[in-house]
């Protein structure tokens, strides 16, 4: 089963104290940060690598972004995908409709069964990425999808409701879907494993290559400012060592009436 | 991988199974592996492991969660290679390792062994806390940047990152300060040092953090380094060579010797403890050092050094090596290495248990909370117990 | 067949017969002393036959260095006079039999520290006085492959000697060596003495292993410490056969300020360590042994020394643990001079 | 601009509560702006529902079939599609559940709209209607505005708008929709609910809830402890889930449970918003917690900065010590 | 979910009880050349009273239980032959008591040989312990379980002979305690209560030991071992008469191997011998190498190599190594001691038949009323050939030991099935009545000592 992944780097942020906004008020500060491969393209990752196990066929792994954005192919690479290309256009990620524009026209140039996406992105976590894409190439789609099994012709998934609830489809191929985390245990990728995956082929695509002008991606939604959220209320904090800090909480859950 | 190319696939057989590796020095307890101290299975013993990994990489066994984490229980302690009879031991723990690298490249490991590893690849540090924070430690010490001092203090990840870890590396400084030795540190430019990386069996991060290290040192023009950890002397002592990084390497217990011996560092403050000192396996059995940190608690006035029954190279490990003290294999039970040995501890009579190492400070001041033993007795780094006999608060 | 060059008529010339005379082991006037070595020299019996306990002192007390001891040893095999029991020769003898396979040759073309049958004492040559020198002999499962023989003529065997020497220097002489530095006295008393006197032609130049410490100490002078130990050395019995390069022992203690304290069994009266006698066959052996070792302790008690060198692993193994059960610390000189220059020696204790 | 639609979501024959969040946003939204404001509803049974939208729309669109059941986007697409041609509202609101997930992308591709997903505010600036939305993980905020276009497609985050009482009866207006083709090549095969094990812990008093911090499965233990001397039981956040250390039902938040304790106590836990939904109900909120900027305590009453290894077991001695003094 | 998984859980708690591959790998294999079996469960008690629960469970579901403790008796007594519950008694490790004055020490049944021997000597030097010549996690009760001697096994015997007490439970969950402590009376002697020896060389058939109570001897101030060698075999069995006539040594034991070299051919000696004096050593030594050896001496039939002071543990692992390969076993017998030179004779031939390098050595048990003689046979775990060779190795030498008039020591199922052809039939029928009546659903270690 030919598979087509899609990826995205990411920076970590999972420190709270770690964004700064740059006085453009556009952008935050990247110099301080690191970057990674986005959490749930992982799990696109490791679906992807399990189904290429059982069933054979292809993986090609796609990112649309600059240079360094390799990272993120050579992990992919490393897991075990055949090929990997990198759309060279640093668009604005503002505006999904853009990306997933460029997405199709690389989609449509590869022989697929599946398309893979992350069900969201850590950074702008606008969730529409992939069932755009599924629009525009025109094939069924489900997002949220916790669970996956494959047959040659179709997907049985589970994909997440609210409250714990999940839903059931069986989709025939071609189809797309945009995978949550849970969904299965990514394997860890050794630096030798990427450093080995140097030698694998990545290919370099520019908008020309996919005929397309920067026109072609106006956004249609701009970004105004970005700005730290107001303040919540602070929860008062009680400190001193562990066990002043324990004593003080226990003497509060008993005023409480906790215990 | 199978048996027939596995580095030591002719080797591993050779192990009977007698068990002298459980034992310390003389035969008083059969929980000196720590591993096997903690479960009490014979998997979990040096041979069993040995015996499963013959088996795993011959298929007569299959990869399993379970099996992963009985290898990564291994704390890389040297017990086991120190007692093994035979003459194979010296690769005893280098089988380990290699084994733990074939789940590496596979992919398979436990989790918190790959959040380890990959916070390490991504910030250089186990925590996953950002690079940029590795200087904050130093924030108020007055202690400076490298640029050609005689001596490059390399404090590594646990010293710059762990509260507890801080504190020791803070006074040491001062200590350090007060000696008038010159020295300067690499603050948020400093990496990870590597140690725990290769026990993990990421053979090719722990290059990569060599040749980065080693690079970086002798851009610097570093030509002696003093550590705060064990592990880090050990990386730098005997890997880096391999990476041409030649540094004239001290354990910082070893600086603070001489620096008494010859009248460098005052110490008449004194220090009023019965003490007793747990050796560090890294900088006791994987490098023979027990009397530097003997010698400086016998010079502190007021110092009265006793020993555990297992001490020196029969000294039961804290349970922290092998990147134990993040991934915590060992942990969550009364037969802990870390409870097993602050209890033997608190049995000298002593009330202060002296370290010299931050994994193991970690590691045995929780472990002393766990077994309720605060109020009998302490858990100090020996640069926090020379600080107070030379007066820095 | 090699043959042991002996010179009867220097015998019945010698004005002294300081060979069996001065013998710390039999009581023997001039007259008895030349009938008996010429009896020996003729093939006939004679109680010093049975009454040496192997000490080789008689090498180094020969005035023209005619190898009474040697003479002595090819007799006691020729007559049948074993000094030792039977299954202790036979035990000896297949001691010396390689039996886990061939050495690996490393070309070392230049000079090299040769362990000898010692592989397992690697632990004595750490260090910066061993810096970049090649070592051969350094598996103790290939050893007796270097073993240099001269054992046995505590065994009266010179037959086996003779017999598988010319092999064992072939294989040093593999290595391409020029010059060896033996680890021990019996190395390069075989090499310089023994071979010489029957004749045996060794493919390389041996150096002793004192003259070599002695002269890396110098190199490394400004390193030195003095040790300022009152030290007695327990001389071993092969050192006879190398007495000319016996003046190191004094030399390097001066040069690393060790105190080599005046004592009554020292130098050409040294004792033996009484590893060979205890085990001999004549009456009372074991107690002979456990005198001369009761003598020579007390001896080095009374002389004020707090440490006895050692050269021998075998004189080790008999009387260290002796000395050390009465509070002298039993030291190798290789060690001791590694104590000189700072560092930590592996076997102080 | 002539009017603001809102798309209402059933679930279980009922409104979804998100529904009700986002049609009094939007009917703010339609106050200020004076336009109508449009609801529309679809399914087999939508009269009652009709009557509820009511109480907010000026006009609730109905749509019959009995084609919609499982919440398959693609008809819905259809409908939602067709409706927005024929009435040109200028902007489209829906909540963003699960199914505007998988819902509202498509339609945006196929009408050639921009679409903003998950807003948390949605206002009027001169004119045109800008929406913020919460980035990095709730860390940042970024506002949005809209290129020159006619119709925008916006969905709200769940619980980030209150609830307006709706007084109004606006009209009911059933309309008729045909599909044209079989949505065969996508089965759906039926709702799987969260296997029930022994803990429910909707009914829990005391919640000691576990994330990320606490590394390790074994760690568990020790908050079983602490949620032993509390009476309570063990709760967590998605990745002790999505790590298999916990069973789903255990999970609190947006895919998980909502909950209302008398005691919600985070251990390790950041607090993002998906997992904040979850606990907002609770009595009284504590974190314990590494990092000092989680957003975990801005809704929490007492934080404490420090490792929760370290804390917990301190915590179960002294709570046990006090019990052990009042019993 | 398997109920009985789950019921030993519920008795010693989920960290104590495994059905996971890789402890069912390791505890089916014995460290000889048995094959393996995997047993169903490996469990690790810390308590008399839960191995009584986890029996009755055995019991009730007709599931065998296997004792282990070091599991170092080669001969494959602790592989679960018929799958089952294995448990590993090494948890229970506490020593109890030591009586200084009455001379014992009571432990628990996973104590090991080492555990105890440092003990001593740091709390009481003046007292020893019969030390087998295993590796030092050699249990103290499964040794006596088996009949091993020590070494001080010249003066005092067989360490069976040594128990003072026992507590065990029996296959149906009781527990029965023998010997003085049974009447409440301390753990002093076994003696002169009804005999009810029903457990010492039944290989965990009869019941599981928790408690022994074992005696302690003088241990004097200086041990040490003295070398004699003869190159004629004959000589051994005089040697041995006389030097225990002397009643001056701890343990005396002859030994001849291929390699190293030296030793081949050759009979070497180890005599112990301990004193509290120098003066009393050296009394001790003139009556054992000049006034009883040394006729052989100055006769140049055998040396003496020397006496050290100080005892070295053996170090029998290394045995494995011989052939870089992990592995060795030994056949071991209780044989009159003039059989010495046959044993070493036909040993030597069936090593030489199998290309193993020969390795024998008889140990004198008592004032020379016995021997235990065993012949050792290294091979290669990750050679299947060398283990092939072994084993008949092994069976060959378990006929050879009842051919020569002697009795195998804790044999294998194939030494075991020789032995009892031999027994005598109302004896081999009263084993069978007493193995039923003890153990009704022959849940106890099967496979062994099976009578049919």
């Amino acid at each position: 089963m030919d598979i087509v992944a899609c990826i995205k780097r990411v920076p970590d942020t999972s420190e709270a104290d770690i964004i700064k906004i740059s006085p453009s008020q556009k952008d935050i500060e990247k110099d301080r940060l690191v970057f990674k491969i986005n959490d749930w393209d992982e799990y696109v990752l490791e679906a992807a690598v399990q189904l290429k196990e059982k069933l054979g066929g292809t993986l090609t792994a796609v990112t649309v972004g600059p240079k360094d954005w390799d990272e993120v192919l050579r992990r992919a690479l490393a897991m075990g995908a055949d090929s990997a290309i990198r759309v060279d256009q640093d668009v604005s990620a503002e505006d999904p409709y853009a990306v997933a524009i460029i997405l199709e026209k690389v989609i449509r140039k590869l022989s697929y069964a599946l398309v893979l996406f992350g069900a969201q992105s850590e950074d702008f976590g606008s969730g529409q990425l992939g069932a755009m894409v599924a629009e525009m190439l025109g094939i069924p789609h489900a997002t949220l999808v916790t669970g996956l099994e494959a047959e040659e012709k179709k997907v049985h998934v589970k994909r997440e409701l609210e409250a714990g609830t999940l839903q059931s489809y069986t989709i025939e191929l071609p189809a797309l879907l945009t995978i949550h985390t849970g969904i299965n245990q990514p394997r860890y990728i050794s630096l030798g494993g990427i450093r080995r995956a140097m030698q694998k082929e990545l290919q370099v695509m520019s908008l020309s290559d996919l005929d397309l002008s920067l026109e072609a991606l106006t956004p249609m939604v701009r970004l105004e400012k970005l700005e730290l959220p107001p303040k919540g209320k602070q929860a008062e904090l009680i400190t001193g060592a562990p066990e002043e800090a324990a004593g003080q909480l226990a003497k509060i859950l008993k005023d409480a009436g906790i215990f | 991988m199978t048996l027939t190319d596995f580095k030591y696939g002719d080797v591993i057989h050779r192990c009977f199974r007698c068990g002298y590796c459980k034992f310390p020095i003389n035969w008083m307890d059969v929980n000196n592996c720590p591993a096997y101290a903690r479960f009490r299975m014979e998997t979990y013993s040096c041979g069993g492991r040995l015996w499963l990994t013959r088996a795993w990489l011959d298929g007569e066994i299959e990869w399993s969660d379970h099996l992963a984490d009985i290898l990564y229980s291994c704390t890389a302690c040297k017990n086991c290679e120190v007692k093994c009879p035979l003459s194979f031991n010296i690769d005893i723990l280098n089988m380990m390792v290699a084994a733990k690298g074939e789940m590496v490249e596979r992919g398979e490991i436990p989790s918190a062994v790959k959040d380890f590893l990959e916070n390490i690849q991504r910030q250089g540090n186990p925590y996953g806390t950002s690079r940029t924070k590795r200087g904050d430690w130093m924030e108020g010490t007055g202690i400076e940047e490298y640029q050609g001092q005689e001596f490059l203090y390399y404090v590594g990840c646990v010293g710059s990152y762990d509260t507890r870890g801080q504190q020791t590396a803070r006074v040491l400084g001062k200590v350090l300060q007060k000696a008038g030795v010159s020295f300067g540190v690499l603050g948020n430019d400093e990496n990870c040092d590597g140690n725990e990386v290769k026990n993990l069996g990421e053979e090719t991060l722990f290059e990569m953090l060599a040749e980065e290290n080693v690079a970086q040192f002798r851009g610097l023009g570093v030509q002696k380094v003093v550590t705060l950890s064990p592990h880090s002397y050990n990386a730098i002592k005997n890997d880096y060579p391999g990476f041409n990084g030649d540094f004239d390497v001290l354990h910082y217990t070893q600086l603070l010797q001489g620096l008494i011996r010859n009248g460098g560092l005052d110490v008449s403050g004194g220090y009023n403890a019965t003490v007793t000192y747990h050796d560090p396996c890294f900088l006791g059995r994987w490098n023979e050092e027990y009397d530097a940190p003997r010698a400086v608690l016998r010079a502190i006035p007021g110092v009265r050094l006793i020993e555990m029954a297992r001490n020196r190279n029969g000294a039961l490990c804290c349970g922290g090596g092998g990147g134990n003290f993040y991934i915590d294999l060992l942990g969550g039970s009364e037969d802990s290495p870390a409870r097993r040995r602050v209890r033997e501890a608190c049995e000298t009579g002593a009330n202060i248990l002296a370290v010299a190492c931050p994994n193991c400070l970690t590691m045995l001041e929780d472990a002393v909370k766990a077994e309720g033993l605060e109020d009998k007795l302490a858990v100090k780094d020996i640069a926090e117990i020379v600080g107070e006999a030379c007066g820095i608060k | 067949m090699y043959e042991l060059k002996f010179d009867e008529s220097e015998c019945l010339s010698c004005a002294t017969q300081d060979c069996l005379t001065r013998c710390q082991y039999m009581d023997i006037d001039r007259d008895t002393a030349k009938a008996e070595i010429l009896k020996i020299a003729r093939g006939e019996d004679s109680f010093a036959l049975h009454d040496c306990v192997t000490c080789y002192a008689c090498e180094e007390y020969c005035p023209v260095n005619n190898h009474p001891f040697y003479l002595i040893v090819e007799k006691q095999e020729e007559l049948d006079v074993p000094p030792l029991p039977r299954p202790l020769i036979r035990r000896g003898i297949q001691t010396g039999i390689p039996f886990r396979g061939e050495p690996v040759i490393e070309e070392v073309n230049g000079r090299a520290l040769d362990m000898g049958a010692f592989a397992d004492l690697m632990y004595l040559i750490q260090g910066k006085l061993f810096d970049d020198l090649p070592v051969i002999s350094t598996d103790p499962r290939k050893m007796f492959h270097y073993f240099c023989q001269l054992m046995y003529l505590h065994y009266a065997r010179t037959s086996v000697i003779k017999e598988r020497l010319p092999g064992i220097l072939q294989t040093i002489a593999r290595h391409n060596v020029t010059e060896v530095i033996c680890f021990h006295d019996e190395c390069y008393g075989t090499y310089t003495s023994y071979c010489p006197a029957v004749g045996i032609d060794v493919p390389f130049k041996s150096i002793h292993f004192f003259e070599f410490l002695y002269n890396r100490l110098n190199e490394l002078r400004d390193e030195i410490t003095p040790v300022n130990l009152k030290v007695a050395y327990q001389r071993p019995c092969s050192s006879r056969l190398s007495s000319d390069k016996h003046h190191f022992v004094r030399d390097i203690f001066d040069l690393i300020g060790a105190e080599y304290v005046e004592r009554e069994y020292v130098d050409e009266n040294a004792l033996c360590c009484g590893g060979t006698i205890q085990g001999q066959r004549r009456e009372g052996s074991r107690k002979r042994a456990a005198d001369v070792q009761r003598r020579n302790i007390e001896d080095m008690k009374n002389a004020g020394a707090e440490v006895c060198v050692f050269n021998c692993p075998a004189c080790y193994t008999t009387l260290g643990r002796l000395v050390a059960q009465n509070g002298i610390r039993p030291i190798f000189m290789s060690d001791l001079c590694r104590l000189a220059i700072g560092e930590k020696p592996a076997g102080w204790r | 601009m002539s009017s603001i639609l809102v798309v209402a979501e059933r679930r279980d024959h009922a409104l979804a509560d998100v529904s009700y969040q986002v049609l009094s946003k939007g009917r703010q939204l339609a106050d200020q702006a004076r336009v109508e404001l449009l609801a529309v509803v679809a399914g087999s049974d939508v009269n009652a529902h009709a009557k509820e939208l009511a109480r907010w729309a000026d006009r609730v669109l109905t749509v019959k079939s009995d084609r919609l059941e499982g919440l398959l986007a693609e008809p819905y697409q259809r409908i939602i599609a067709d409706l927005i041609r024929k009435r040109k509202p200028g902007i489209v609101l829906m909540g963003h559940s699960s199914f505007a997930m998988d819902l509202t992308p498509s339609l945006s591709v196929e009408l050639g709209i921009p679409l903003v997903t998950d807003c948390v505010d949605i206002f009027w600036q001169n004119g045109d209607v800008l929406v913020t939305r919460s980035i990095y993980n709730g860390k940042v905020n970024a506002t949005y505005s809209f290129a020159q276009s006619e119709i925008v497609l916006i969905t709200g985050r769940v619980g980030e708008f209150s609830v307006e009482e709706g007084r109004r009866q606006g009209q009911v207006e059933e309309i008729e929709f045909a599909f044209e083709e079989e949505f065969d090549y996508k089965k759906f095969e039926g709702y799987l609910e969260a296997e029930a094990g022994g803990v429910d812990i909707t009914q829990a008093e005391v919640l000691v809830s576990v994330g990320r911090g606490i590394k390790d499965k074994k760690n568990l233990e020790m908050a079983e402890e602490l949620a032993r001397v509390l009476g309570g039981v063990v709760s967590c956040s998605r990745p002790i889930v999505d790590y298999g250390w916990l069973p789903s039902e255990r999970q609190v938040g947006l895919s998980g449970k909502t909950v209302q304790p008398k005691l919600y106590l985070g251990l390790g836990i950041s607090g993002a918003f998906q997992h904040l939904v979850g606990m907002k109900g609770a009595r009284m909120t504590i974190a314990i917690n590494k990092d000092a900027k989680a957003p975990i305590f801005n809704v929490a009453d007492y934080g404490i900065v420090d490792d929760l290894l370290k804390v917990v077991p301190a915590l179960v001695d002294k709570i046990s010590e006090l019990k052990g003094k009042t019993e | 979910m398997d109920s009985v998984y789950q019921a030993l859980v519920d008795i010693v708690g989920q960290e104590h009880v495994s059905n996971r591959p890789e402890e069912l790998f390791i505890y089916s294999y014995d460290l000889g050349t048995t094959e393996p079996h995997r047993p169903d469960y490996a469990v690790t008690p810390r308590t008399t009273e839960e191995i009584q629960e986890i029996v009755r469970l055995a019991n009730r579901e007709k599931v065998p239980v296997v004792p282990l403790g070091g599991g170092l008796s080669l001969a494959g007594l602790a592989v679960p032959f018929k799958g089952g519950i294995t448990l590993d008694l090494k948890r229970m490790d506490s020593i109890l008591e030591v009586n200084e004055k009455a001379r014992y020490a009571l432990v628990e049944c996973g104590v090991s040989q080492g555990q105890l021997t440092s003990y001593l000597e740091r709390n009481y030097p003046h007292l020893t312990h019969s030390e087998p010549g295993a590796p030092p996690t050699a249990t103290i009760a499964g040794n006596v379980a088996i009949h091993g001697q020590g070494d001080i096994a010249q003066p005092y015997g067989f360490n069976s002979d040594m128990v003072n007490g026992l507590e065990i439970v029996l296959p149906t969950g009781e527990v029965c305690k023998f010997g003085s402590c049974s009447i409440g009376s301390g753990w002093f002697t076994l003696h002169p209560l009804p005999d009810v020896g029903l457990f010492l060389g039944w290989s965990g058939t009869t019941g599981i030991i928790t408690k022994v109570s074992i005696r302690l001897f003088p241990g004097r101030r200086i041990r040490g071992v003295g070398q004699f060698v003869v190159e004629d075999e004959e000589l051994v069995p005089e040697i041995m008469y006389k030097l225990s006539h002397t009643q001056m040594t701890e343990d005396i034991i002859a030994f001849s191997q291929a390699i190293p070299p030296f030793a081949s051919g050759l009979q070497h000696f180890t005599i112990n011998i301990a004193a509290d004096s120098e003066k009393e050593l050296e009394f001790k030594q003139e009556m054992v190498w000049d006034d009883t050896l040394g006729e052989y001496i100055r006769s140049g039939a055998g040396g003496f190599l020397g006496f050290r002071s100080g005892l070295q543990r053996p170090q029998v692992s290394k045995t494995s190594d011989w052939r870089k390969g992990g592995g060795f076993e030994y056949v071991g017998s209780i044989m009159p001691v003039d059989t010495y030179p046959e044993c070493y004779r036909r040993g030597r031939e069936i090593s030489e038949r199998h290309e193993i390098p020969y390795t024998v050595l008889g140990r004198c048990v008592g004032t020379a009323h016995a021997m235990m003689f065993s012949w050792t046979y290294a091979f290669n775990r990750a050679d299947p050939e060398t283990m092939k060779q072994a084993r008949e190795a092994l069976h060959e030498t378990d006929d050879l030991v009842l051919e020569l008039g002697g009795t195998i020591w804790k044999p294998g199922l194939y030494g075991q099935k020789l032995v009892m052809e031999r027994l005598d039939p109302n004896t081999l029928n009263l084993m069978k009545k007493i193995k039923q009546m003890l153990d009704p659903n022959g849940i106890m270690n099967p496979g062994n000592w099976e009578v049919s």
